[in-house]
């Protein structure tokens, strides 16, 4: 087998989460659906690192975890805040892009 | 010597400022002020006359520079002066008509609160007509040329409340505008073909430019000069301009001002002698309103309008006699110079009579006032001699000159426009003698409530004719003084005639017939005319309503339906042109770029729908961009 | 570097600005006055730059240069011809006059809150304009001007839109719509024009490689920067376009009637006496000198708008009914008059069309400012609400007419000497166009008398009967403007001395002589002058 | 493991990748498919794991580890918090309610996958290298080397950002006290001053029936009190419904008693 398959593998899963991110009205699930991306990217990442023989993109991906943490970690106290005074977890709801 | 040109105009200039600015604390004393800047000019003027005399006919052209006004590479126009026997003459006669009108309306006025201001007014038409008469050159001329179109402007409007009279002065602005074209585009020719405008330059090239050229700027100067001398086309403004004070007819509408289209035409004798063409239609112009004005007068039964009339074709023959070039320059200037004296006190008298008929107009409602108004009689009458052409009396020398001229200038035009002269002198016999008639012989047929013609103070009484104050007479025992013996004194040894010559120049002519034919010929159509009018207006009594007349008669009264013809092409034309144009410009003009905005609009408010605020929705934005982006980017790597 | 006495010039009334906009809300009168002393003082630093420059010597003088963003080769060049220095003249010089016109313009009304501030705005906005103006006179960056002729549309917008004539049509709402119905057009007109200039700035500085006026047009003159033909035209056009929406230019012009409409008197002013005046200056100063040839292949198209402009607007203004509207397109009709000047390539024409801008400023803010202090008496706007002034106000009616006299070019005042210049200039290229541009005269007398007809002579109408005449502050506004107008109309060489040289250089730019005259008098005439 | 080397790999790892990879896809399907939070939460805790594993048989151990305590362990639990916090939502219905939202998505979805296909398609990745030099100086030395020189200013800026982040979550989900908590006197005084609502709330559920704490009590009438029930439920809008239920329960009653009495009635 050959080893861009994972690369393969990484392209559908980002496109599955960023459909979902399109489709999904629950932020919650939204960002479930990010992670889902960012998840893709890593292993496109490591690929990557096995493909160049060497470490950087292990480094990458790590960071890309650990701001995926801090992402979800502000996202998800913004979730809750939300819901607090809107009572609603839906972005629809938040449509106040509109004048 | 000749530092004291500029005194003759600043000393009514002073006055007009003083008078204009100084506000209701000059009320009691402006009028007296205003007089007496007027009497000083016309002090200097005497003092450079004599000064002029004095010296050799060839020496006695003064000029001073004051400086230069407009520089511009290539266009150069000075604040100069000139003065020689042409403008010492006008000078004398603006000034001297003018002091003497100054002292007239002084009673004249006496009850109008804004005296103060018409005084200023007064002053101001004097400065600008003295720097007219002065320029040296073409556009200086015509600074005073549209300053006393001002000063004309603000007289002949001076009752502003009655709507006739500020028409009426819009009326003769505006047509004297379309003369001030004339000029302006002869200056503009003058300074394409000669790189100059300056009198002295100009006339000195004259031989070096084509016949062409010379007619064009002759043209443009006549247009300038109908416009100003009210001649046909442009005649219409100046019987409206009546509803000036009637000081105000005397000077400015009789004297001075409307004469200064034949102070161009003689000024420009160079351009003319030049250019047979233009002197041809200045010949023209000056016969067809000759015999307008005359016909234009018989009819009338409004006294100035009538006398407006009578100016207007007077001025025809200075006109027509100036356009005979060298034959007739000096004559023309001659008739000027005892017209502004007879003509003056002929309004003055007409003045004289409405102050002391609660300021009716009308002819018809005068009669026997003979009785009541002695001196304004005698004068009047001395007035009406001399305009006739009484034997001895100054129109007499002016007017025979004139026809003289008119024969002299030879050929088949010679016999027409002599004949037309003729008939001119005898037409202006039959409608001076009508008003003389009308107004001071026959019965009283004045009535009480008469008056409707917005005089405050006696209107619903019946009139008492009285004599007019000191004041009014003495100016018109003066003028009256002029009109008999100016003539003589200039025809006496020819001296007019010598002292404009070297100026104007001078030549007989060929005249087919001797000058005493003429002055025969011209003494019998002088009777035929005041017989005919004798008969009509002496043997009848006068009806006081206007009867229905015939066609010429009426037709004249309509001023010959000019006026209609007038309000049906170009003001009511223009009303149309006007509000079509403002049609289209808030349609059309506008419409276009509203309506692109419009479009625009709505082109957003359909984009605007995609905007629906919805993130999601944002989204999908943002990932088909960026789909189309990563096609793209793969497309250029294939390619 | 010496004293940089133009930036300082521009930079007072911009210092005036925000210190007047910062003004407590309570203390407005202390900002009318900070406003004036600040306004005065740009008008005796522009006497200033008029002494200091002498009218002989180098073509742009007092200049300054410093790099400014150097990517792009733009940089912050000041400088200024005769022809800034008259400009800058005009603007100091009414500034003081648009504020002490419109003292009250911005005051509060009874119903406003007690921290009604736009008192201190309108001030400010004015000063701001001022500064933006008198930069654009003075740059010679073609990108520093381009900043400031777009800039200046922003405290513009604000002025119009802010502070409309109390003596509206109609309701408060419907007067509302209206002026921000005439800020907004004032603003899209602007900013499209000022959209195709950029286009065209950024190709000038494509083809020539930087932005600096004195070094392209020494170039073009030099014959060492070619530009294809096509290219030259369309950068011209580009120029041309923006200019001609300023100016305004007929078919460009329907911006001008509803801003002038619609603002304060002394706003009107600035529009049209001051703001649109960076168009028909930068004509002369760019269009001319940056493309010679395409200006003179354009100019016979442009020469018939001019003359289009002249006798349409002239036309227009008599069927108005606003007193304001009416102005406006008399001001359309002399700026037809500018342009003609300016590119009939003569010197006449060219000093003329100068002398004409500070000129037409002159008299068109006399007889606007006028024309506000009477509107704001009788609160209508409509000439047919008046009748008979003349009887109740006469030094009213009385410095109205001067106006009136000062815009129909009676000689003697200012305009005159400008408009017989363009007229000879013209005339002495293209006859018929001269001749046709004539007829201009006699409609000015038109509109301006039957104004005058109607508003001030006549039977006294009842509202008009108790309407007090001049107050002295309206006295002291009007009077310095009634006398500089003669002043100038009988010794216009202060002006002239000043602005023929700069006129020689453009001149020069286009490679155009006056045509000669047909019969060569000039020597005779220099030889009896000496 | 040095064998994660080679071009193409060995065949276990063949069958891991089609095996696991099969499981992955339909982990990520699940999870943007699946109606409830929860459901989604733990397909994505799945499909994460097999991305861990993934890591590791490309040689990157310590991230697969990482992988699985961090994202896995740490990461999604706090995504179950947050949905047991909010708790199931009408949010979570799969209805669309923008027009064209979904097949837009989809098509872009389907679109910009085919794009990305094709683009590794063609960008004609050359050899794996493999990480066997590298890892043979030891795996996790060789990261801390790298994290220690090369990129030590990022990591010293993401350390920033995670205090960041945690400080910014507490200041957004912390809500300031700005007065004393009301002690249990003050709240009933409270009360008896509004006058609303002098007793306890009405207890929930439907008395010997239901007695879950979503099931509204039932007003004489039938008709269910929502008073009864947690104002977090109404927020969310859980009310359980069953007023219907007893109604139907009381008709039926009712009914066979008639049909007794009605037989009675008949047989007298």
């Amino acid at each position: 087998m050959n080893p861009v398959n994972y690369l393969y593998l990484a392209a559908l899963l980002f496109t599955i989460g960023a459909t979902g991110v399109l489709i999904r009205k629950n932020a919650i699930v939204l960002f479930m659906c990010v992670e889902l991306m960012l998840n893709a990217c890593n292993l496109a990442f490591v690929a990557f690192s096995r493909m160049h023989g060497n470490l950087d993109g292990q480094i990458i991906a790590f960071f890309t975890m650990v701001v995926a943490a801090a992402e979800v970690v502000v996202g998800l106290a913004i979730i809750v805040s939300l819901f607090r005074t809107r009572h609603s977890a839906s972005v629809d709801d938040a449509s106040l892009m509109k004048l | 010597m000749e530092n004291l040109i500029a005194l003759l105009i600043a000393a009514p200039l002073l006055g007009a400022v003083v008078l204009l600015c100084g506000g209701r604390r000059l009320d009691k004393t402006g009028h007296w002020l205003g007089t007496l800047l007027a009497a000083v000019s016309f002090g200097i003027g005497v003092v450079l006359f004599a000064d002029m005399l004095g010296r050799g006919a060839d020496d006695r052209t003064l000029t001073q520079n004051l400086y230069t006004w407009i520089p511009v590479e290539g266009f150069q126009a000075d604040m100069a002066f000139q003065l020689d026997q042409l403008s010492m003459t006008f000078v004398l006669l603006i000034s001297g008509v003018g002091t003497l009108i100054h002292v007239y309306s002084i009673g004249y006025m006496e009850h109008d609160e804004r005296r103060r201001r018409f005084f200023g007014y007064l002053n101001l038409f004097v400065a600008a007509m003295l720097l007219l008469v002065l320029a040296d050159n073409y556009l200086l001329l015509y600074f005073g040329w549209e300053g006393v179109g001002l000063a004309s402007y603000l007289l002949i409007g001076f009752w502003q409340h009655k709507p006739s009279a500020a028409t009426a002065a819009k009326k003769a602005f505006l047509v004297n505008r379309v003369g001030d074209m004339g000029l302006s585009i002869a200056i503009m020719l003058m300074f394409t073909t000669f790189g100059t405008f300056a009198f002295g330059p100009v006339f000195g090239a004259v031989g070096e430019a084509s016949e062409g050229k010379l007619t064009a700027i002759g043209l443009m100067l006549l247009l300038a000069a109908c416009g100003k001398s009210a001649q046909v086309p442009l005649q219409s403004w100046l019987g409206d301009a009546m509803e000036g004070p009637t000081p105000v007819s005397a000077l400015i509408h009789a004297a001075t001002m409307v004469t200064a289209g034949v102070y161009l035409i003689v000024r420009s004798a160079a351009v003319f002698n030049g250019a047979p063409d233009a002197q041809l239609v200045v010949t023209v112009v000056g016969a067809v309103t000759l015999l307008f004005g005359a016909i234009v007068g018989c009819a009338k039964d409004d006294i100035k309008k009538a006398l407006a009339g009578s100016t207007m074709s007077q001025i025809g023959y200075m006109i027509l006699a100036a356009g005979l070039g060298p034959i007739g320059y000096v004559f023309a200037i001659m008739h000027l110079v005892t017209h502004g004296f007879f003509k003056a006190g002929l309004f003055l008298g007409a003045g004289s009579v409405m102050h002391g008929m609660n300021d009716e107009v009308d002819m018809r409602k005068y009669g026997g006032l003979r009785k009541y108004m002695p001196v304004t009689f005698v004068t009047f009458g001395l007035g009406y001699l001399a305009i006739i052409g009484f034997p001895g009396l100054s129109g007499f020398f002016s007017k025979d000159m004139i026809i003289e001229a008119a024969f002299a200038k030879g050929g088949t035009e010679g016999w027409i426009l002599g004949g037309v002269t003729l008939l001119g002198a005898g037409i202006t016999a039959f409608y001076m003698t009508r008003v003389m008639l009308l107004t001071f012989f026959g019965e009283k047929r004045w009535q009480p409530t008469a008056s409707d013609s917005g005089s405050a103070a006696g209107s619903g009484h019946e009139p008492h004719p009285h004599e007019s104050p000191k004041s009014m007479t003495v100016p018109m025992v003066i003028l009256a003084f002029g009109s008999v013996f100016a003539g003589a004194f200039f025809e006496i040894g020819e001296r007019f005639l010598k002292w404009l010559e070297p100026v104007t120049g001078y030549s007989h002519g060929n005249p087919p017939v001797s000058a005493m034919t003429v002055t025969a010929a011209t003494m019998v159509m002088l009777l035929v005319g005041v017989g005919i009018a004798w008969a009509m207006y002496g043997k009848r009594p006068v009806p006081v309503v206007a009867p229905r007349g015939s066609f010429l008669t009426r037709a004249a009264r309509r001023d010959l339906y000019q006026d209609d013809f007038n309000h049906v092409v170009l003001v009511r034309g223009g009303e149309h042109l006007t509000r079509s144009l403002v049609y289209v410009d808030h349609s059309l003009v506008d419409g276009v770029v509203n309506g692109t905005a419009a479009s625009v609009g709505g082109l957003s408010g359909r984009l605007r729908k995609l905007q629906n605020g919805y993130a999601r929705s944002y989204a999908v934005s943002m990932f088909g961009g960026t789909a189309i982006l990563i096609a793209a980017t793969l497309l250029m790597r294939a390619v | 570097m010496n004293f940089p006495l133009l930036t300082v010039t521009a930079a007072v009334p911009a210092v005036g600005a925000i210190l007047t906009a910062a003004v407590p809300a309570a203390r407005r009168t202390a900002a009318k006055w900070l406003a004036l002393f600040f306004s005065l003082a740009t008008l005796a630093l522009a006497v200033l730059v008029a002494v200091r420059f002498e009218p002989g010597g180098d073509r742009y003088q007092l200049t300054e240069s410093r790099a400014w963003i150097p990517d792009f080769g733009v940089r912050y060049e000041l400088g200024v011809d005769g022809i800034g220095v008259v400009l800058i003249g005009l603007t100091a010089l009414l500034i003081p006059f648009v504020i002490a016109a419109g003292w009250h313009d911005a005051d509060p009304l009874e119903t406003s809150s007690k921290r009604w501030r736009p008192t201190q705005g309108f001030f400010a906005l004015i000063l701001m304009v001022e500064a933006m103006v008198i930069i654009s006179f003075e740059a010679t960056d073609v990108f520093l001007f381009y900043i400031f002729f777009e800039a200046m549309l922003i405290p513009m917008y604000f002025l119009i839109g802010g502070f409309g004539d109390r003596a509206h049509l109609g309701s408060d709402e419907n007067a509302a719509a209206q002026r921000s119905y005439a800020a907004v057009k004032f603003l899209l007109y602007n900013l499209v024009g000022g959209l195709i200039m950029l286009a065209a700035v950024i190709g000038l500085y494509v083809v020539a490689g930087n932005f600096s006026l004195q070094e392209i047009t020494a170039a073009r003159a030099a014959g060492t920067l070619d530009m294809a033909t096509n290219t030259e035209r369309l950068l011209f056009l580009g120029f041309f376009f923006a200019f001609a929406v300023k100016a305004p230019l007929w078919p460009l012009h329907t911006w001008l009637p509803n801003a002038m409409g619609e603002s304060t008197a002394p706003v009107a002013v600035l529009i049209t006496a001051v703001v649109d005046k960076v168009g028909t200056f930068a004509m002369l100063r760019f269009c001319l000198g940056l493309f010679p040839d395409a200006s003179k292949w354009a100019t016979p198209v442009i020469l018939v708008l001019a003359l289009i402009s002249i006798v349409y607007g002239a036309l227009v203004a008599v069927g108005q009914r606003d007193i304001k509207r009416l102005v406006a397109y008399a001001s359309i009709s002399h700026f037809g008059f500018i342009i003609l000047g300016i590119f009939a390539m003569t010197s006449q024409g060219q000093s003329g069309a100068t002398l004409y801008m500070v000129n037409h400023g002159l008299s068109t803010a006399a007889l606007m400012l006028v024309a506000g202090f009477l509107i704001s008496r009788r609160g209508s706007r409509l000439i047919a609400d008046y009748g008979g002034v003349q009887k109740v106000a006469p030094v009213l009616a009385g410095t109205f007419l001067i106006g009136g006299l000062a815009t129909l070019s009676l000689p003697g005042l200012a305009p005159f000497v400008s408009e017989f210049l363009v007229l000879v200039g013209t005339f002495a290229r293209y006859p018929v166009v001269g001749i046709v541009a004539t007829v201009g005269i006699v409609l000015a007398a038109l509109y301006t008398l039957v104004l005058y007809q109607r508003t001030m002579t006549g039977p006294v109408k009842e509202e008009v009967r108790t309407m007090p005449d001049l107050r002295l502050r309206e006295v002291l506004v009007v009077a310095p403007l009634i006398a500089l107008l003669i002043g100038l109309g009988v010794y216009p060489k202060v002006l002239t001395d000043i602005v023929n040289p700069a006129v020689e250089h453009t001149m020069s730019d286009v490679k155009q002589t006056d045509p000669k005259p047909e019969v060569a008098v000039e020597a005779k005439n220099g030889e009896e002058a000496k | 493991m040095s064998a994660v080397a080679a071009t193409a790999t060995s065949s276990g790892e063949a069958v891991q990748f089609w095996i696991l990879g099969t499981v992955a896809v339909i982990g990520a399907l699940a999870t943007i498919l699946m109606k409830k939070a929860v459901h989604s939460a733990l397909s994505l805790a799945g499909t994460m794991i097999i991305l861990a594993v993934f890591y590791l048989a490309n040689g990157a151990y310590f991230l697969g580890v990482v992988q699985v305590i961090v994202y896995t362990g740490a990461i999604m639990m706090l995504f179950l918090f947050v949905v047991m916090l909010v708790g199931v939502t009408a949010a979570d219905s799969l209805k669309e309610t923008i027009k064209g939202q979904r097949w837009l998505a989809v098509l872009c979805g389907l679109g910009f996958g085919i794009l990305l296909f094709a683009g590794i398609g063609h960008a004609g990745l050359g050899q794996f290298n493999g990480l066997g030099r590298i890892n043979s100086a030891g795996h996790v030395e060789g990261l801390a080397q790298l994290i220690f020189t090369k990129y030590v200013f990022a990591f010293e800026i993401t350390g920033a950002l995670l205090i960041t982040a945690a400080v910014g979550a507490m200041v957004l989900t912390h809500r300031e006290r700005t007065e004393r908590a009301a002690t249990q006197r003050e709240l009933a005084e409270r009360r008896v001053r509004a006058g609303v609502q002098l007793p306890p709330l009405p207890a929930p559920g439907v008395y010997a029936r239901h007695n879950a704490v979503d099931v509204a009590g039932l007003l004489p009438d039938g008709t269910p009190s929502e008073l009864t029930v947690s104002k977090t439920l109404r927020a969310r809008g859980q009310i359980r419904d069953v007023s219907s239920e007893a109604l139907d329960d009381l008709k039926a009653l009712e009914q066979r008693s008639a049909e007794r009495l009605g037989r009675e009635e008949a047989s007298q």
